[in-house]
């Protein structure tokens, strides 16, 4: 199976510091890649780099190939294309990262609108049948509601919804579960690893959660500092880890704390 | 408070220095008095003598604009010192209260055309300064209450502010010692951005016959009694508004030089 | 927006209007001057005087007058111009023929025009065309109206001669007449306004993009500027919006300088005037006016800008 | 009497009753005229209010009244075509012009003028004048066409001041509502007024006299010179009588459509002093403050230079001034001793009060400025008109004021009391009942000058100057007023040069 997903040797700068160093790996159709590390390991700068989506200022140097697209020659207007369309995000920050003035029904059927030439009708139609699967419906959800209507769990639904519209290839999630109780963290992972089986959707899953990634992750790729220390199938990593930051990782995460407890913005996930 | 002066603070205490220094200087000369009336030189071009050249009395043009640029600030500065001294104390007030008054008043405040509030007050208390000064003043009131209003109410959702009151703090220790130093820099920044409004609006005040009365020189009075010479002598009209507007956009610049230095100094200490 | 909030809203204003009227009628009643002695000029006999005060009802007590001053308006009777003996109402709506358009053709240009440079600046953040037309915005903020509208009839009508200096010819006169009469007061009264809308503009955009949903957005595959216009603007615009609401009684004191710069024979011309002849009638009743509909705009605006932002609405405060 | 027929023949010289028909090369000239003022009238009765504004726009082209002015000041007679005067001066005979129509349609009768001088002089009115009116006993009508009024006392001006604006005869149907739809007899029409703006009359079509050859007039309120003079050079205005600013005249030189014409008018600039207050009610201090002043300059300053030297209350133009030597010339030093004669301290603190208008703010900004010098400290208190004329002029309360009178033949003001100045003189109050009782012309004259001698010996003011009067207009307009006998500009008389 050709790769879906081939990154050669990335490396990002920011104007003060480089963040990002040689990094490479591929990913596979119907995969889900797990990146972990710690906290400033370059995790969030790698996805943006993939979406092409790096703050001003920040340099990439590198390949990252998508099929046969070389992406990092992409023009704007191919971004444009891309995003959404072939490259769905999902974002860490649910409080935030929906626009508080538009009804989630219109953000979802943005997706449609910029990729599809479906009619508002069908926009609609389709809008309300992704709603149901990501299970918006069945939790009573209207698409006329607005984001400050609804629970943090909700709400990443809505960013999850956004991001399958268009049927992506490659699944970008950037922590979007951490926020969210356990329950709600399995029901989400079970909708996207049911479309990576049914659709052979790729994920690029960034979590610093070791359980979860054990638990969903085809591959793993262990970062610290901006470059990668480690990478390779779930299992090996896990049972036999050849960093000594790996086995660190692994070790603190066996006594519990690298599953962090809820972040103080489950003070806002309460339904208003 | 400001480490490093940036560029606009630096460019709008160049054009307050060019006219402020001179004035001041010219107005400790002469204790503010308009210069002397001189008939058989009215008009006069530019000259050693007279750098700008005269006014329809005979007067020099650069001391008049000068000692009004002067008169103005002065004015202009009384009345953002009334008006922020009494607004940060309502706004304060306002701030642990429901105090519905003082926010009605200051809608209501916002609700009448400042221009009204001069006239009725100057006709009232007859053309002088302090008319003109307490109307500058007024209009400024109501900004200067929700400003501080708002900034006092994010200081005092800090736990430090509920820990103090449980430690005993009364409102006037904690407004004296938490609130206030903390909201200090904003109120000099709002100021300095209040004294830009307030010369503005004293030339127009005294363009419109409602400032303080002369002898005294005043650049909106000057404007209004030199317009008619817009085309024999255009210096006439031309010098006194470039001098109002350069304190406009001194104090403008100064102000938001300020704030941007506050707010890198802000940032630095909490990153 | 429940009922109970807009009924709440509506009552304080009610309170304020009081309160306005009240201090509106004491300040117009307690100053110097008398109105008798302006209508009957230099020559009046105390008779005269004391003949006009008994017909014009100044000899009632203060109490008395008030009442019959504010009843009168509720019932939409504005009283009659001591100065020129005509129905107050019927003088306002011959003014406001050329002040509203004025107002509405200056709160458009500098909406019109300090949105876009502010969006513009905004978009092209830290290049020498923002620091550029922020300087020029900077500049134009600091200059005083009157001046300008001094230094723009010099250029445009005195020595280029491509609109009419003064007055104002009436809509009968036709459409073109008339606006061409009102375009440079309107640009006057508009360009310190549009300095501060674009700067105000600038800032506020600034501050929306660089929210996380912006980036949502473009993940979903807006365009640069799709994003700027579309997503953005929106949000960045409920800010400016409310600002231009705040800023209408400035707009309404600008109309004032401008209209006297001009002479248009405006409302804000006629306030002075009736301020300065003490015509009474006209003063109380155009100011209660001028107050109650800026009071009446800032509702609706604070309506639409909650109906703008839903956020607002579970925020009653 | 004399004077009737010679003033019969003026009647006939300013109004000619040719008709000229309308022939086809009078249609080819121009028939309407623009005509821009500094102030709008308050209302458009003239007989409510004495605001010079009201009689520039209605003085013969509204209203008329049984006699009038001519452009020179010169008494004539207008809706009265005769009159008798009993030898004791208190029975005045009028015969009205027969076939005279108001504006409204009804005839003019004795009856109406009855109505008008006796509504000016009833206790409820608020005629300017209406003290002059309520000296009238009665007013009877032998028939429709004559009227025979009586007067209480002797008045020598009572003639004159039925020319006045505040004597127009007006329709007993229609005089209430004259103030915003004026009716009165004259040769135009009052046709529409946007308040703030401008106003326009148009020919009377019935008019009784000479039909005027304008068929409409406009008057356009341009207060700011700079405006007015470039609504002139545009030839948005044809005209400009009393222009107001004489530093913008230099615009017009050389302008082949427009000429600047320079005329008369009763302008008496002077520094009203209260002389019920202390220091002013000591005669050295008057004159101290007199010659204090450098007038001379002030002149300068505030006409250009362009102005007459006053030294008492009549403007040269006055068929009854004479020219006095100046009694108190600028000498700062003979005035500080003077001061100090009278025990007026150094730094004496004094107000001077001036109304809103151009020569009343130059000229008090000037004479502190002079006051200053011989070390009097004075204090400039700008009021507004209201104010103005209620504390200053109604009040008399103020120490110092700057004021031009405008009014023609009004030095018996100097006799009335109260009057804001407060100056009292038997003597003077003397003159002015001899005055008032004589109706030969020479006596009062001679009574006249005297009364000019006294008040420039008293100096209960200090009397500035007198300014000539600019009007600008189109090259090709004749027959507008250039002098300003009395506040008016009549049009019945102008026409364009084809």
């Amino acid at each position: 199976m050709s790769p879906l997903l081939h990154v050669r040797n990335l490396s990002v700068q920011s104007p003060e510091r480089p963040i990002l160093h040689e990094v490479s790996f591929t990913l596979e159709p119907g995969q889900i890649l797990a990146v972990t590390g710690e906290s400033g390991s370059g995790k969030s700068t790698l996805a943006l780099s993939l979406m092409g989506l790096l703050p001003p200022g920040f340099q990439a140097h590198g390949s990252i190939r998508l099929e046969e697209t070389e992406l990092s020659t992409l023009s704007q207007q191919d971004w444009c294309r891309l995003r959404g369309k072939r490259l769905g995000m999902v974002f860490q920050e649910p409080m935030t990262a929906l626009n508080p003035t538009r009804r989630i029904g219109t953000q979802i059927g943005d997706t449609f609108r910029l990729h599809t030439t479906l009619s508002p009708r069908e926009i609609d139609t389709e809008t309300r049948t992704l709603m149901e699967q990501v299970g918006l419906s069945e939790a009573g959800v209207n698409e006329r509601a607005y984001p400050h209507q609804l629970s943090g769990g909700q709400r990443q639904r809505v960013l999850l919804a956004m991001a399958l519209a268009c049927q992506p290839e490659l699944l970008i999630a950037d922590e979007f579960t951490t926020a969210l109780d356990a329950r709600t963290q399995a029901v989400m992972m079970a909708l996207v690893t049911r479309r990576c089986e049914t659709q052979g959707m790729a994920v690029l899953m960034i979590s610093h959660d070791l359980g979860l990634v054990r638990h969903y992750a085809d591959h793993v790729l262990v970062m610290k500092d901006g470059t990668c220390v480690e990478q390779g199938p779930t299992p090996s990593v896990f049972d036999a880890p050849h960093h000594p930051y790996t086995q660190a990782l692994l070790a603190m995460s066996l006594h519990g704390a690298a599953r962090t407890p809820l972040t103080p913005l489950s003070v806002f996930t309460a339904p208003s | 408070m400001i480490e490093r002066p940036n560029r606009t603070l630096r460019a709008g205490s160049i054009l307050l220095g060019i006219v402020l220094l001179p004035a001041t200087v010219i107005t400790l000369l002469d204790g503010g008095h308009a210069p002397p009336i001189d008939v058989l030189h009215r008009y006069a071009p530019p000259s050693l003598l007279h750098p700008l050249g005269t006014d329809p009395f005979g007067r020099d043009l650069m001391v008049h604009v000068l000692t009004g640029a002067f008169n103005s600030v002065t004015i202009a500065a009384i009345a953002v010192c009334l008006a922020t001294i009494v607004g940060t104390a309502l706004g304060l007030i306002a701030a642990v209260r429901p105090a519905r008054a003082i926010m009605g008043l200051t809608d209501l405040g916002l609700a009448f055309p400042p221009v009204l509030i001069a006239a009725l007050l100057v006709t009232a208390l007859g053309a002088s300064a302090t008319g003109e000064i307490l109307a500058i003043a007024l209009f400024g009131l109501p900004a200067q209450i929700r400003i501080t209003r708002q900034a006092a109410r994010s200081i005092l959702i800090q736990d430090y502010i509920a820990a103090s009151r449980l430690a005993g703090r009364g409102p006037v220790y904690i407004m004296r010692r938490h609130v206030l130093p903390n909201i200090l820099p904003l109120l000099t920044v709002q100021a300095t951005s209040s004294l830009a409004l307030a010369i503005l609006s004293d030339a127009g005040l005294s363009y419109l016959g409602l400032g303080a009365p002369p002898p005294r020189p005043d650049l909106g009075r000057a404007l209004a009694s030199y317009q008619i010479h817009i085309f024999d002598h255009p210096l006439l009209v031309a010098i006194p508004g470039v001098t109002i507007m350069l304190l406009v956009l001194g104090f403008n610049m100064f102000g938001d030089g300020l704030r941007d230095a506050l707010d890198a100094a802000h940032e630095e200490h909490t990153p | 927006m429940t009922g109970m909030a807009v009924f709440r809203i509506l009552l304080e204003r009610l309170v304020l209007l009081v309160v306005a009227s009240l201090v509106i009628f004491a300040a117009m009643n307690l100053l110097p001057g008398d109105p008798a002695a302006v209508m009957l000029g230099l020559d009046a006999s105390p008779e005269s005087l004391a003949a006009l005060h008994q017909k014009l009802g100044l000899e009632s007590s203060l109490p008395a007058r008030y009442l019959h001053w504010i009843s009168a308006f509720i019932r939409g009777d504005l009283g009659q111009s001591y100065i020129y003996d005509v129905p107050v109402r019927s003088l306002i709506g011959e003014r406001l023929q050329s002040s509203l358009p004025l107002i509405l053709l200056a709160m458009l240009l500098s909406l019109g025009a300090g949105i876009p440079l502010g969006v513009i600046a905004a978009a092209k953040r830290g290049t020498l065309l923002d620091t550029g037309l922020m300087g020029f915005l900077q500049l134009f903020k600091s200059i005083p109206d009157f001046w300008l509208a001094m230094m723009m009839t010099f250029l445009f009508s005195l020595t280029l001669h491509w609109l009419p200096s003064s007055g104002f010819p009436g809509w009968h006169a036709g459409a073109l007449p008339a606006l061409r009469a009102l375009t440079l007061p309107a640009i006057a009264l508009a360009i310190p306004q549009a300095a501060i809308t674009a700067r105000f503009m600038r800032s506020s955009l600034i501050e929306t993009l660089s929210q996380d949903f912006i980036r949502t957005a473009r993940a979903q595959g807006y365009s640069r500027r799709g994003v700027l216009w579309r997503i953005a603007l929106p949000n960045a615009l409920i800010p400016v919006l409310t600002l231009a609401g705040i800023q209408l009684p400035v707009l309404v004191t600008g109309t004032i300088i401008v209209e006297s710069v001009f002479s248009l024979p405006g409302c804000g011309k006629l306030l002075l005037e009736a301020v300065n002849q003490r015509d009474i009638p006209v003063v109380q009743n155009l100011v209660m006016l001028i107050v109650a509909s800026v009071m009446v705009l800032n509702v609706l605006m604070t309506i639409f800008v909650r109906w703008l932002d839903p956020r607002l609405e579970a925020d009653p405060s | 009497m004399k004077t009737v027929s010679i003033l019969l023949t003026v009647l006939a010289v300013g109004f000619p009753a040719s008709h000229v028909p309308g022939t086809a090369q009078a249609a080819e000239t121009r028939d309407t005229l623009s005509i821009g003022l500094a102030i709008e009238p308050p209302g458009l009765d003239p007989t409510r209010g004495s605001s010079e504004a009201i009689g520039m726009v209605t003085y013969g082209n509204i209203y008329e009244g049984l006699m009038r002015l001519d452009e020179q000041g010169t008494l004539k007679p207008l809706l009265a075509q005769d009159w008798h005067i009993s030898p004791d001066s208190l029975t005045y005979d009028f015969t009205l012009h027969d076939g005279v129509r108001f504006h409204d349609g009804t005839p003019l009768t004795c009856d109406s003028v009855k109505f008008s001088l006796l509504r000016a002089g009833a206790a409820d009115s608020t005629n300017p004048h209406r003290a002059i009116f309520s000296q009238i006993a009665d007013i009877s009508c032998p028939d429709s066409l004559h009227v025979r009024i009586r007067l209480q006392h002797p008045y020598g001006s009572f003639l004159y001041q039925l020319a006045w604006n505040d004597a127009a005869i007006l329709s007993p149907a229609s005089a209430a509502q004259n103030i915003s739809h004026p009716v009165g007899t004259g040769p135009f029409v009052f046709s529409e007024w946007r308040r703030g703006d401008h106003l326009t009359l148009t020919r009377n079509p019935d008019y009784w006299g000479a039909r005027p050859t304008l068929r409409s007039v406009t008057f356009r309120f341009m207060p700011d010179p700079l405006s007015a003079s470039n609504a002139l050079l545009a030839g948005e205005l044809d005209a400009y009588p009393s222009f107001p600013s004489r530093e913008i005249l230099s615009r017009f030189a050389g302008n082949t459509q427009l000429q600047v014409i320079r005329g008369s008018f009763p302008f008496k600039a002077i520094l009203a002093l209260n002389n019920a207050r202390r220091p002013f009610s000591d005669f050295r201090v008057r004159q101290a403050i007199a010659q204090a002043i450098d007038r001379k300059a002030l002149i300068q300053a505030v006409a250009d230079g362009d102005g007459t030297l006053l030294q008492s209350h009549m403007a040269p133009d006055d068929p009854d001034y004479v020219a006095l030597p100046d009694r108190y010339p600028y000498d700062p030093d003979h005035a500080r001793a003077l001061l100090k004669e009278a025990g007026v301290a150094s730094g004496t603190h004094l107000t001077l009060t001036f109304p809103p208008i151009g020569y009343a703010r130059d000229s008090s900004e000037l004479i502190a400025a002079y006051l200053e010098q011989v070390g009097l400290n004075v204090t400039l208190q700008p009021v507004e008109w209201p104010t103005w004329l209620g504390q200053v002029y109604g009040q008399g309360q103020f120490d110092m004021t700057v004021i031009a009178h405008t009014e023609p033949h009004d030095i018996t003001i100097y006799d009335r009391t109260p009057v804001y100045f407060h100056y009292h003189s038997p003597v003077f109050h003397g003159l002015v009942e001899q005055y008032e009782a004589t109706a030969d012309m020479t006596r009062r004259h001679q009574l006249s000058v005297q009364m000019q001698e006294q008040l420039a010996q008293d100096e209960p003011n200090v009397f500035l100057f007198a300014i000539p009067r600019e009007t600008v207009m189109n090259r090709h307009l004749k027959g507008l007023w250039t002098n300003q006998p009395i506040a008016g500009c009549p049009v019945a008389g102008v026409s364009w040069a084809p």
